[in-house]
C-alpha cells in the first residue's frame, strides 16, 4: 500500500547518465524500484549499467511503459525535462533537480496542471509534477523514486509523510522508524518557492491510502502552504495529522536556504500557521521527537 | 541578487519604462557636476543594499549644485545598518506635489505559483506599512507566467486601484514592468514612487530590483553588478564557497548543517537552549572532508560566534567526512572556539573514533541534536558573559 | 434567420471613439443594429452620440448586456483587443483592424480558441472570432456588424455568402441582389494569414440555418482554407455550395496584398483549390457574374 | 521585408545561433582586404533580393586575396535578374565535404495558424526543390506561438529529420531559430544549408529573412535596413504612397482596384481578356481623389504599361473621387495612356456627369468589370503590337 509509487511503477531516469543521475539510479536499483530505462539526449542507443539509454522521454515510454519519469537534469535544461515528460503522458514525474530559475517553474508548474486538466477531461489519468528541489517519494519496502537513504524507508509501516525539507524527511522517517512506526509513503515535496505538488493536493491521497493510519506534516517558515493544507484537513480529513514547523525563530525578510522560506511581510510566519494548524485540531511539535508523542496520543484517540 | 536603484532603473529602461534621468557619483565633486548639467534642482541619493535609507539620511534633496556638493560629501561615505555608501544617484528633482505617487511592483507568489502584480494609490510610502495597516488598499493580481500581463490587464488593475491620469500609459507602464520581471527573473521588482504629472504621465522615480540567484547564469551580463564591497563580508566569502549563508544579528552560536530544513531547525533549538544563532549555514548534501573545513573556517572568523552548533543528518553526507573536515581545522589552528556536534547517519561510528583519536574538548559530539544545542549554547552564553564583564571593566 | 448575428445581438464597439469606429458605428446603428456602447480606455464615463463609453469591454457587458464585440482599434492593441473581448466572456468578437501583425494574431487566435473549447466544456456558449483584417457580417434586414455598404444588404435573401476579401463580397451580394435573390447572411472571414474564423467553421451553421437555401464560397489564391472547405462539403453539406476563386492568374511566390495571397510551392495554388472543389462537387464560377448562374443551376436541381 | 543575407545573420547572431563569420564589402578592395584578415579562403557573395544568385554567377569561392578580389571586381555591379549588386558579404570558406549540409526553416502557416518549423536532411540545395520532388524528406511541425519552440521539441524534430551531429547543440539552434522568427516577427526565416561539422557543431552558412510589414512598428531598429536601390523603383514609390502594389513582369495593361480581392480578380479578367496585367495596385477603402490620382501617376511611370484597367467597386470609396483623381492626372498632363474604368457604387452618377463634362477618348467609363478591361486589354494590344513592329523597324 501507500501512494503515488509501489512495486509496480516503471521509473525511467531523465539525465541518467549524468553523477547524480547514475549513483541514484543505483540506489534506487538497490531498492528494488523497477528502473526500467535512462534518458539522455544524444546518447540514445547507449547501454548503461544494464539500462536502456533512449534520446527522448516519448521512445522510453514507447520502449518500457514507463509511468514515473525521476528528473536530474541540470538546472537549465530541468523545466524543459519536466515538459518533455508530461507531454509524452508520464503522469508522475519527480524533478530532483536543485536550482531552477523561479520562472522556469511556474511556466513548467501551470502548463502540467494545464495538461493535467486536458488529460482528466478526456478521460486520462492526469499529471503530476512533484517537486523541483525536493528529495522525491518513496513507499516503504515497495519503491523509492527519490535520493533518501534507503536504509530508514525499508520497513513497512502505517505513517504517511510529507514535508518541505530534503533532511528533516530523513531525520522525521528515522524517528518514526526507530519508535516502531514506520512510514508507509513519504513524499518531499521541495522547498522551492514554485512547486508541482502542495501538501494539500498529497493529504487527500493519504485520506483515501488504507495503509495510512496517520500522517505527519514537516512544514517551513514562508508561503501559505501550511495555511492551505491546515483549512484542506478541517474540511476534509478523518484520519489524525501532526505538524511540525521549521524555521520558527528566523527573521522576517531573510532567505533561509530555501528559497521558499521566507517570511514577507505577515505572509509565511509561524504564528499564522501555529494559528492555522491550531483552528483545525491540528497538533503542532515544538521539537522533531515530539512529532513521536504527538502520533502516538493521535493514534490512542 | 539585489540590485541597486540605478541598476534597477537601467533595466527598467531597457524595457521602455519612463524612468526618471539620473546618473552615478564616486566623490562630493561628481555629484556638484552632475547637479550643474542638469541645471536644476537635484535629489542625492545613497546607493546601499538597505531599506530604510532615507530615514537614515541617505536621500537629500538639493537645491543648488554647491549644496548637492555638501549633500554628496555627507552621504558619501556614510555608515547606514553596517554598509559603507560608495556611491550615489544624482536624480532631477520632481515637484511632487504636482502629480501624485502610485506604487506598482510584481514579486514571485508562491501561493499563486507565479507572479503577482501589486497596485496601490498610496505610492511613495513603505509598501509594506500599507500591506500592514490597509491591505485593502493594495490590488493583488495573478500574472500569466506564459503570457506575462497583457494591457487589458493592466487597465483593469489600474482602474482597480483607483489610479488617475493617462490609464494607457500608466498600463503600458505596468506590462513592461512585467516583461523586464519575466525576462530578466526577478523574483521582486517595485516602481514605488510611480509619480503621475499633471499631464497624466508616469514616471518611475525609484526602483527596487531583485533577481532570482538560481537564473544568473542566463543573465551574465548582470554578473558585473554584483557589487561585493554592499555585502556582508561573510556572505561575499559565503558566495565564493557556494554555500547558502545568512548572517544573522545580535548572534553568539554559529550554526552549520546539511540541508535548508535541518539548519532551520538548529536555529530554533539553539534559540530553545537560551542562545542566538549568528548565522544560517547550509554545505549542502554529500559534503567531504575539505567543504566542512571551509564551512567551519567561515564561521570562526565571525567575531560574534563564541561556539559552534553542526548538525548533520547523514543520508549522502558521511559522518567521518564531516569529522575529518573539523578536525582539520583544529590541526590548522583555525578552529579556537568549542564545536558541539550532532552527526547521525551514514559513517557516525568512523566519525566517533576519528574524534576520540584527537580527543581535545573544543570538539564534542552528542547523541541528538537538544544535547549538542545545549551545550553550545552553555559555552557561548558564557564567553558572551565574560567578554561583557571583560568590556564593563575595561571600561 | 440567418447565423451569428440577428436583430437581438447586442453589440459593443472597442475603439468607438477612433474615426473609424465612429463612423462605422453610425452607419450600424442607421442600418438597425442595436449597437449598446463603446469602449475607449481612459474615455469611460463619456457620453458618444447617445452612446455610453467604457473603459473596459468588462464594464461594458456587465452594463448593457452585450454579446457581440466590434474592433477598430489600432493594430498595436488590436490582439489585446480579442484577448479582452475573449476574457470577459463575449461569446462573438470581429475584428476589422488591417495590418496587425501576424505573430499576434497566432497567439490571440490560439487563446481564444482555447477560451473557447474551456467555455464548451464547462457548457458555455464558446467564444468565436471572426477575422482580422474583415469586412465583419451582416444578416440582411437584421443586424450588420461589419463595414460592408448598407444599402446591398437590406433585403432578406436566401443565400449564405462567405469571402475573404472584402470588395468581392460587396461585389458577390449586389450581384445576387440584383439577380433577385439576396443573401441571409455574408460573412468576411479576412485575407489574413492568421484568422479566427475558417470557411469550414462557418460552412456547419449555414448547412443548419432554416434561412439559407445554397452557399457561395469567395475564395483566393494561398492557404488550404478552400480544400479545408471542399472537404467538409464533400463529407457533410446537403445544401448546394458554389465557388469563386480570385487571383487564379496570380504568380507564385508574389503576395497579392492580401498577406494571406501568396503561393509557396505546391500549397495554395488555383489547380489545387479547383481540384478539391470538383472532387466535392462544387461548381466553381470562372467569372463573378457566373456565380448567378451556378447559384440559380444549383437551386433549381 | 526582406533582409539581406547579412542582415538574417546579424539578427540570428543576436538570439545566439553560432552563424559562420563575415563582412560585408562595397568595393574590391574591401573584399581583398577582409580576405586577407582572415587569412583563409574566402567565399564572396552578391546581396540582392533575389533567388538563384548563385546560379547566376553572385556566389564565387576565392581561395587568394587577389582572387577575391577579382570575384568582388565581377560581382560588384553584376545586375542580377534586373537587380544591381551593390554589396557582397565575404565569409570564411568551410570545407563542405568535411561535414553534412541541413536545411532549417520557420514559416508562417496559415493552415496550422501559426510558425511551421520545417528540417530536412537535405539541406544545401533549394528546399523548394525537394518540396516538390521528395516532400517526405521534410519534417512539418507546428511550434505553438505562444510559448515557441521548446528543446525536447526540436530534439524530436531533429532526430525525426535524421539530423546526425550533437543533439542538444542542434535542437538549441532550432530553439534560437525560433526565439528570432518570433521575437522579430519573421514571415520566414531559414538557415540554409546549415552545416554541422565534423565534431557535431552546427553552423549557418546561409540565411533568409523576411519580417512581417505589418509589425516594422516594432522593430524601428531595423527600419534602416529597407535598402531601398535593392528593389524596383516603382515599389518604392508605391510604398511611400502607401499602396499595396506589386509590379509583374511580362505585362502591358496596368491595374488598379479598391481592396486586394477586388484587384486579384482584375487580374484574372485582364488575363482572361488577352492581355497581361503589369501590376497589381491596391488603392484600399474610402480612397480620396489624391490617392487616385497618385496612383495612376504611378502606374503610368511604367513603361511596360500601355493602357490601364481601373476597377472600383465603391463601398466606402466614392466613384466621383475616383473620377476627380483621374481627370487631375489627365489636366497636369500626367495621364497619357488609354484609362478603362469600371466604377461601381457610391456616386457612380456624379462621376459620370464629371468624365462627361471632360469628354475625353483617353478615358472611358463602361458599366462592368469585363468590358472595361476587354478595352483596356485591346488598346495594350493594340499598342504593343504597334512598339514590337517599331522595334523591328528600327534595326
Amino acid at each position: 500500500m501507500g501512494i503515488l509509487v509501489n512495486k509496480d511503477s516503471k521509473v525511467i531516469v531523465q539525465g541518467m547518465t549524468g553523477r547524480e543521475g547514475a549513483s541514484h539510479s543505483r540506489a534506487m536499483k538497490e531498492f528494488g524500484t523497477q528502473v526500467v530505462a535512462g534518458v539522455t539526449p544524444g546518447k540514445g542507443g547507449m547501454d548503461f549499467e544494464g539500462w536502456p539509454i533512449y534520446n527522448s522521454v516519448a521512445e522510453a515510454k514507447e520502449a518500457t511503459g514507463a509511468n514515473v519519469s525521476i528528473i536530474f537534469v541540470p538546472p537549465a535544461g530541468a523545466a524543459d525535462a519536466v515538459l518533455e515528460a508530461a507531454h509524452a503522458g508520464i503522469p508522475l514525474v519527480i524533478l530532483i533537480t536543485e536550482g531552477v530559475p523561479t520562472v522556469d517553474m511556474m511556466r513548467a508548474v501551470q502548463e502540467v496542471k494545464m495538461l493535467d486538466a486536458q488529460s482528466r477531461e478526456h478521460g486520462g489519468e492526469g499529471v503530476r509534477l512533484i517537486g523541483g528541489n525536493c528529495p522525491g517519494l518513496v513507499t516503504n519496502g515497495e519503491a523509492k523514486v527519490g535520493i533518501m537513504p534507503n536504509k530508514i524507508y525499508t520497513k513497512p509501516g502505517r505513517i504517511g509523510l510529507i514535508s518541505r525539507s530534503g533532511t528533516l524527511t530523513y531525520e522525521a522517517a528515522k524517528l518514526l522508524n526507530d519508535a516502531g512506526m514506520g512510514t508507509s509513503t513519504t513524499v518531499g515535496i521541495g522547498g522551492d518557492p514554485v512547486i508541482g505538488t502542495t501538501f494539500a493536493d498529497v493529504l487527500p491521497m493519504f485520506e483515501a491510502d488504507e495503509g495510512t493510519d496517520a500522517i505527519v506534516v514537516i512544514g517551513e517558515i514562508g508561503g501559505a502552504d501550511e495555511e492551505a493544507a491546515a483549512e484542506y484537513i478541517k474540511h476534509n480529513m478523518k484520519k489524525p495529522v501532526v505538524a511540525f514547523i521549521s524555521g520558527r525563530s528566523a527573521p522576517a525578510g531573510k532567505r533561509m536556504g530555501h528559497a521558499g522560506a521566507i517570511i514577507m511581510g505577515n505572509v509565511g510566519t509561524p504564528e499564522s500557521k501555529l494559528a492555522a494548524f491550531k483552528d483545525a485540531n491540528v497538533p503542532v511539535a515544538d521539537t522533531m521527537p515530539e512529532i513521536i508523542d504527538l502520533v502516538k496520543a493521535a493514534l490512542n484517540k | 541578487m539585489k540590485l541597486h536603484e540605478y541598476q534597477g532603473k537601467e533595466i527598467l529602461r531597457q524595457f521602455g519604462v519612463n524612468v526618471q534621468e539620473g546618473r552615478v557619483a564616486k566623490t562630493p565633486d561628481e555629484v556638484r557636476q552632475i547637479a550643474r548639467d542638469y541645471g536644476d534642482a537635484v535629489v542625492v541619493k545613497a546607493q546601499v543594499h538597505v531599506g530604510g535609507r532615507g530615514k537614515a539620511g541617505g536621500v537629500k534633496f538639493s537645491p543648488t549644485p554647491d549644496k548637492a556638493y555638501e549633500n554628496g560629501e555627507k552621504i558619501l561615505g556614510m555608515d547606514i545598518k553596517g554598509l559603507t555608501v560608495n556611491k550615489v544617484l544624482v536624480t532631477r528633482a520632481v515637484d511632487i506635489d504636482a502629480g501624485v505617487e502610485y506604487y506598482i511592483g510584481m514579486i514571485v507568489d508562491r501561493n499563486v505559483q507565479s507572479f503577482t502584480l501589486m497596485a496601490s494609490a498610496e505610492g511613495g510610502v513603505d509598501i509594506e506599512e500599507v500591506a500592514a495597516e490597509t491591505p485593502e488598499k493594495i490590488v493583488h493580481y495573478r500574472v500569466d507566467p506564459i503570457t506575462g500581463l497583457r494591457p487589458y490587464e493592466a487597465r483593469a488593475v489600474a482602474i482597480q486601484a483607483g489610479f488617475k491620469g493617462n490609464l494607457n500609459k500608466i498600463a503600458d507602464m505596468m506590462v513592461k514592468l512585467s516583461q523586464a520581471a519575466l525576462a530578466r527573473d526577478a523574483v521582486l521588482v517595485e516602481i514605488n514612487p510611480l509619480f503621475v504629472d499633471a499631464s497624466g504621465t508616469p514616471l518611475a522615480l525609484d526602483t527596487k530590483f531583485e533577481i532570482d540567484d538560481n537564473a544568473m547564469y542566463r543573465h551574465k551580463d548582470l554578473a558585473d553588478w554584483r557589487e561585493m564591497e554592499a555585502e556582508h563580508p561573510l556572505e561575499i566569502e559565503a558566495s565564493k564557497y557556494g554555500f547558502a549563508y545568512v548572517k544573522l544579528d545580535d548572534g553568539n552560536v554559529g550554526v552549520l548543517g546539511n540541508g535548508a530544513g535541518i539548519v532551520m531547525t538548529s536555529l530554533d533549538v539553539v534559540n530553545r537552549a537560551g542562545a542566538k544563532p549568528a548565522n544560517f549555514l547550509d554545505i549542502g548534501g554529500g559534503a567531504k572532508a575539505e567543504i566542512v573545513y571551509n564551512a567551519v573556517k567561515l564561521v570562526s572568523k565571525d567575531t560574534d560566534v563564541k561556539a559552534i552548533f553542526i548538525n548533520i543528518f547523514g543520508g549522502i553526507t558521511r559522518a567521518d567526512e564531516v569529522a575529518k573536515g573539523v578536525i582539520q581545522a583544529l590541526k590548522d589552528g583555525i578552529l579556537t572556539k568549542p564545536v558541539r556536534m550532532r552527526i547521525a547517519g551514514t559513517a557516525e561510528e568512523e566519525a566517533k573514533a576519528l574524534l576520540a583519536e584527537v580527543n581535545s574538548p573544543l570538539i564534542q559530539m552528542y547523541p541528538n541534536m537538544f544535547d549538542a544545542a545545549a551545550e553550545a549554547a552553555k559555552e557561548a552564553n558564557a564567553a558572551s558573559a565574560a567578554a561583557s564583564t571583560k568590556t564593563v571593566e575595561n571600561k
